[in-house]
């Protein structure tokens, strides 16, 4: 009966052990990214609720996201402000906070969903080599955020398709079917990230949101990139702020949504709600393909030798010097250009005006930090 | 340590394993990794070696069931039966058996953008018929390889393409006409420079002899299923979406697989899917250690490095850096190819037509696929022909990828002419 | 579709253990165990 | 060759005192009258600033991106803001030799209804290139007045057009600042 056990039966279970053990220690790492980040909500909140509330079909889903309401006392215009669609671009995510932690509102109504695509926080992109958080200093201490990836989290939306053909009809690669930017306007019966781009197209219709704004960042070597991108019905109010903007001597590049390309928020939202739609870039060295070693300090400084290299080269579409564009830098830009296109919705529409009380003055937020106005952890 | 130092110290680690110590590519690939990671002073980084690995999880699924579906075919007797019927149309048709054969090699990488699934599938099926008609083991392979590389390229599904234009915010639209510019005449030189001298006509009595044992009398019309029911599930991808999600290419071959089981000579299955991982592992494990070594590379700057050189390159030479660095770099995969330098190549290009440029990109490094050590398509070519040294193969591969980059740079160049054209 | 695939997974998953198990060249069995670390990641869904 | 010279002499006269009167423009009335018709050549989003600086200057002025000689009925003023962008080209649905028959037929038929004709260049720099180029050098030689972004002139090459073609030529800083001789332009 006594048998002796053969070596690479030996082998195979001390193997089998150590596989168990790796799986283990990343698989605790990889799970510590699905611990949420927490907000301070400005005592001006109205309510949050979350997106479940407009879509039922995605209550406990990882797509569920936190949805936060000011409502002022008078009636004006409606205004939806997304950050994190793409989580690993923390420009667009941080001004969403920021607004949120501090604003009032007097007239009209704000929407502000910091973390659209909630699922794609909880994992990062295989063969970027990010960072899974960046920290910014508050007065109070430092204040951890996490930094995701572009697309949903694979074990959330399984399997990728070989092409994914989105609700407006465009064909796109298999992988982008976790992209919420490519799936406007979303399907009901759909993958996780259409029914989050459904469930945000319902929002923007039941709410009646006369401006819908999706903050983004893009890689200083792509075209579009400090840019406005506007749908054709918001042309008129992307030039207002556009100029609004260059006076405060913010150059901003107007770029016309291209009505081939289907599927993104700044098309799909003007073509299928009244909402005027516009989409914010900016620019971020640690996106790109140029990139030096990523880090945390890529993320929140911004500088990058290998950007001053191809700046140097002509290759770039913005300004980028040795002492790279900064995080609160990207973050000014936006809250700028949000004050602009607000300001710029009540003088091509007064009824549709807004009053916000402490925005945070993109001017402060460049030279003193963001650290000034987010909230110090508890 | 600089960056191009730690990623120069991993490349010489990696040789040293796997040509000094003889330690499996896969492996030697993990080892490199983990010492770029230690020498980049970022310790064991095991989450990053994992992380990485999973850029390839989806191909791994692919490759896994691919070959099961392949093993599947060989053991219940349906290969043998295709091979008879296609050498009795074929036998005394040289040219025709040539086009015939590419198309069908290329098909299931027009449908699915993946030379992988072209290789083990359809690739699996003709290689029989052109070792019996006198073309060596090694021929054949290298037409199959290639077949499924321009397949890959093809409409029209082009995943490279798709790629690249998602970096460049261009819509997958009006492609088929400069793709089918850059595949056919490549489909039929290629085709044609790899068997037209050596494949023989034979006359029926000859023919009849070489011919396997067909099971079609035994199974008739059911022995076609399994492929049918993959190639048409690959066909109907996207239309299911409307009311449930696409189930994908790993799902597809295992369906195929299990029809299988039904439809012929009885087989055990678990022998099958065991044949299958024992095949498939050396490449699973370079997958997983490219991608350990890909993530390694961009976490200590060497992937910038990289990308940077050749971005830097003064413009007489840009054509030049894209002739090379696109296949080289394919070493990781033709898909990190298009992505990682087909993307900045596109921005670089910008003041020509990015359709066309787009398309003549992605020939070029659709030849990426033949890069060790993945080598993908190569290293599935010489498993279909029981061929155990892909390198054999690569050397037949050779003069058709100059067609093909010779091809690629030719439509780059011409751009601005065949924008007027099409 | 979800559940299609985990099926997929723990199919592969056993098939590779009882591969390892078999197999008796060290570094064949070091790359199997390379391998099932991200099926067994997958499996549980953690990545 | 005789015939040219005096085409371009007669226009010099015929513009002259267009100039003039912009130079002197306290003293003398505007060149420019009322409704005015603005629109793009090359599709750039510029052209939608014009149309809010002449919103803001308090100009009764109509947007059409596209516009055609029928678009000229009624009209006094044609302003053409150049700027191609392959983008909005696309956006609109036509190529680059589409965009330049379309403009070349609005400037013939303004010119055969005495419509005058304003050039506005917004974007500066960065709004220069081959293809912007070509349309200036084609349509700027039958301005009456330019307003352009100072950095868009940075090679002298709107001097030159303007200069031989006796073109009065306005710089501004930045393109907000195109506001107050726009206003001034006209009557």
């Amino acid at each position: 009966m006594k048998e002796k056990i053969k070596k690479h039966h030996l082998i195979a279970l001390c193997l089998l052990c150590l596989t168990g053990t790796l799986c283990w220690l990343t698989g605790v790492q990889f799970l510590s990214m699905r611990k949420t980040d927490t907000f301070y909500p400005s005592p001006g909140l109205s309510a949050q609720t979350k997106l479940s509330d407009y879509f039922p079909q995605l209550a406990d889903s990882p797509g569920d996201t936190a949805v936060y309401c000011f409502r002022g006392e008078e009636e004006g215009g409606n205004l939806l402000i997304l950050g994190g669609t793409h989580p690993n671009e923390p420009a667009g995510f941080i001004t969403a906070v920021l607004l949120l932690e501090n604003i009032t509102v007097s007239r009209g109504k704000i929407f502000i969903i910091p973390q659209a695509n909630l699922s794609g926080f909880t994992h990062d992109d295989p063969f970027e080599g990010n960072p899974q958080k960046f920290s910014l200093e508050t007065p109070g201490g430092r204040r951890w955020f996490r930094f995701g990836s572009r697309l949903t989290n694979p074990t959330h939306q399984w399997p990728d398709p070989t092409l994914f053909t989105n609700a407006a009809g465009q064909a796109l690669s298999g992988a982008e079917v976790r992209n919420l930017n490519r799936s406007y306007p979303g399907k009901e019966k759909g993958h996780l990230t259409e029914q989050i781009a459904f469930g945000i197209m319902e929002l923007i219709k039941k709410e009646e949101i006369d401006l819908s704004l999706d903050l983004h960042e893009a890689a200083p070597e792509y075209p579009v990139v400090n840019a406005i991108v506007f749908h054709e019905n918001s042309a008129e109010l992307a030039a207002i702020a556009s100029m609004e903007l260059q006076m405060e001597d913010i150059d901003i590049r107007m770029e016309a949504s291209p009505p081939s390309l289907r599927g993104l928020s700044h098309r799909e939202w003007g073509d299928h709600t009244p909402s005027m739609a516009i989409l914010l870039e900016t620019a971020n060295a640690s996106h790109g393909r140029l990139k030096g070693k990523p880090s945390e300090a890529l993320i929140v400084e911004g500088k990058d030798p290998n950007y001053v290299k191809a700046s140097k080269l002509g290759m770039l579409f913005v300004p980028y010097s040795k002492d790279g564009i900064p995080i609160k830098e990207r973050v000014a830009r936006h809250l700028a250009a949000v004050n602009a296109l607000v300001s710029g919705l009540r003088e091509l529409n007064p009824d549709q005006a807004i009053d916000i009380g402490n925005f945070p003055p993109a001017q402060t937020v460049n030279e003193q930090g963001i650290g000034l106005y987010l909230h110090p952890p508890k | 340590m600089p960056e191009y130092a730690i990623f120069l110290s991993m490349v010489v680690i990696f040789a040293i394993l796997a040509m000094g110590l003889k330690l499996p590519i896969g492996v030697s690939l993990v080892f490199s990794a983990l010492a770029g990671a230690l020498l980049g002073g970022e310790g064991l980084a095991l989450r990053h070696l994992v992380e990485g690995s999973f850029g390839y999880f989806d191909t791994i699924l692919i490759i896994v069931t691919a070959m099961i579906f392949m093993k599947v075919l060989q053991a219940s007797g349906i290969l043998d039966t295709i091979t008879a019927i296609l050498l009795k149309t074929f036998y005394k048709r040289k040219v025709t058996l040539l086009l015939t054969v590419m198309a069908i090699v290329m098909f299931p990488g027009m449908i699915t953008g993946s030379s992988t699934a072209a290789v083990l599938s359809t690739g699996a099926l003709i290689a029989p018929v052109l070792i019996k008609l006198g073309l060596s083991k090694v021929k054949t392979a290298a037409l199959i390889a290639m077949g499924g590389i321009l397949g890959m390229i093809a409409p029209p599904v082009n995943i490279l393409v798709m790629i690249m234009g998602g970096g460049v915010d261009m819509p997958y639209i009006g492609l088929t006409i400069p793709l089918l510019i850059i595949v056919i005449p490549l489909a039929i030189i290629i085709s044609l420079w790899l068997g037209y001298k050596d494949i023989q006509i034979l006359d029926y009595e000859q023919m009849k002899s070489i011919l396997p044992e067909s099971y079609s009398q035994e199974y008739g019309f059911r022995l076609s299923l399994p492929v049918l029911v993959v190639i048409l599930l690959m066909i109907g991808q996207g239309f299911t979406s409307s009311f449930m999600p696409d189930i994908g290419i790993p799902a597809i071959f295992l369906v195929g697989s299990l029809v299988g089981i039904f439809c012929a000579r009885p087989f055990n299955f678990f022998k099958v899917t065991q044949d299958a991982m024992k095949e498939s592992m050396p490449i699973l494990c370079i997958l997983a250690g490219v991608g350990m070594f890909i993530q390694i590379m961009t976490l200590t700057g060497g992937r910038g490095w990289i990308v940077m050189s050749f971005l830097s390159l003064p413009p007489v030479l840009l054509y030049l850096g894209i002739s090379i660095s696109m296949p080289l770099f394919g070493a990781v995969s033709a898909y990190g190819s298009a992505s990682i330098l087909g993307v900045p190549f596109i921005l670089a290009l910008i003041n020509k037509n990015a359709i066309i440029t787009s398309a003549a990109l992605s020939a070029i490094a659709g030849l990426g696929d033949l890069m060790p050590p993945t080598a993908l398509a190569g290293i599935f070519a010489a498993q279909i022909v029981g061929e155990k040294n892909y390198f054999k193969v690569l050397r037949y591969c050779l003069v058709p990828a100059l067609f093909e980059l010779a091809m690629g740079i030719g439509v780059l160049l011409l751009a601005p002419v065949i924008e007027k054209i099409i | 579709m979800k559940i299609i695939y985990h099926l997929i997974v723990l199919l592969l998953i056993m098939n590779l253990i009882w591969y390892l198990f078999r197999e008796k060249q060290f570094w064949t069995q070091v790359s199997i165990a390379i391998v099932l670390i991200m099926f067994f990641l997958r499996l549980f869904l953690i990545k | 060759m005789r015939k040219n010279i005096i085409l371009v002499l007669a226009l010099c006269f015929l513009l002259s005192p267009v100039a003039f009167a912009y130079k002197n423009a306290g003293e003398n009335s505007p060149p420019f009258e009322l409704p005015n018709l603005i629109t793009s050549a090359g599709q750039s989003a510029d052209v939608q600033m014009a149309s809010v600086l002449a919103k803001r200057a308090g100009l009764n002025a109509t947007l059409k991106k596209t516009a055609t000689a029928e678009d000229l009925e009624n009209i006094k003023t044609l302003t053409l803001v150049f700027g191609a962008s392959l983008k909005g080209l696309g956006a609109a649905g036509i190529d680059v030799d589409q965009e330049k028959e379309r403009v070349r037929e609005l400037v013939s038929e303004a010119k055969k209804r005495d419509i005058p004709l304003l050039c506005l260049h917004l974007g500066g720099e960065a709004r220069r290139g081959q293809l912007t180029d070509q349309l200036i050098t084609e349509f700027l030689p039958f301005a009456q007045m330019a307003i352009i972004v100072k950095s868009g002139n940075h090679d002298g090459f709107f001097s030159k057009i303007c200069e031989e073609n006796n073109i009065s030529l306005v710089e501004v800083e930045k393109t907000v600042d195109v506001l107050t001789p726009l206003k001034d332009a006209f009557k």
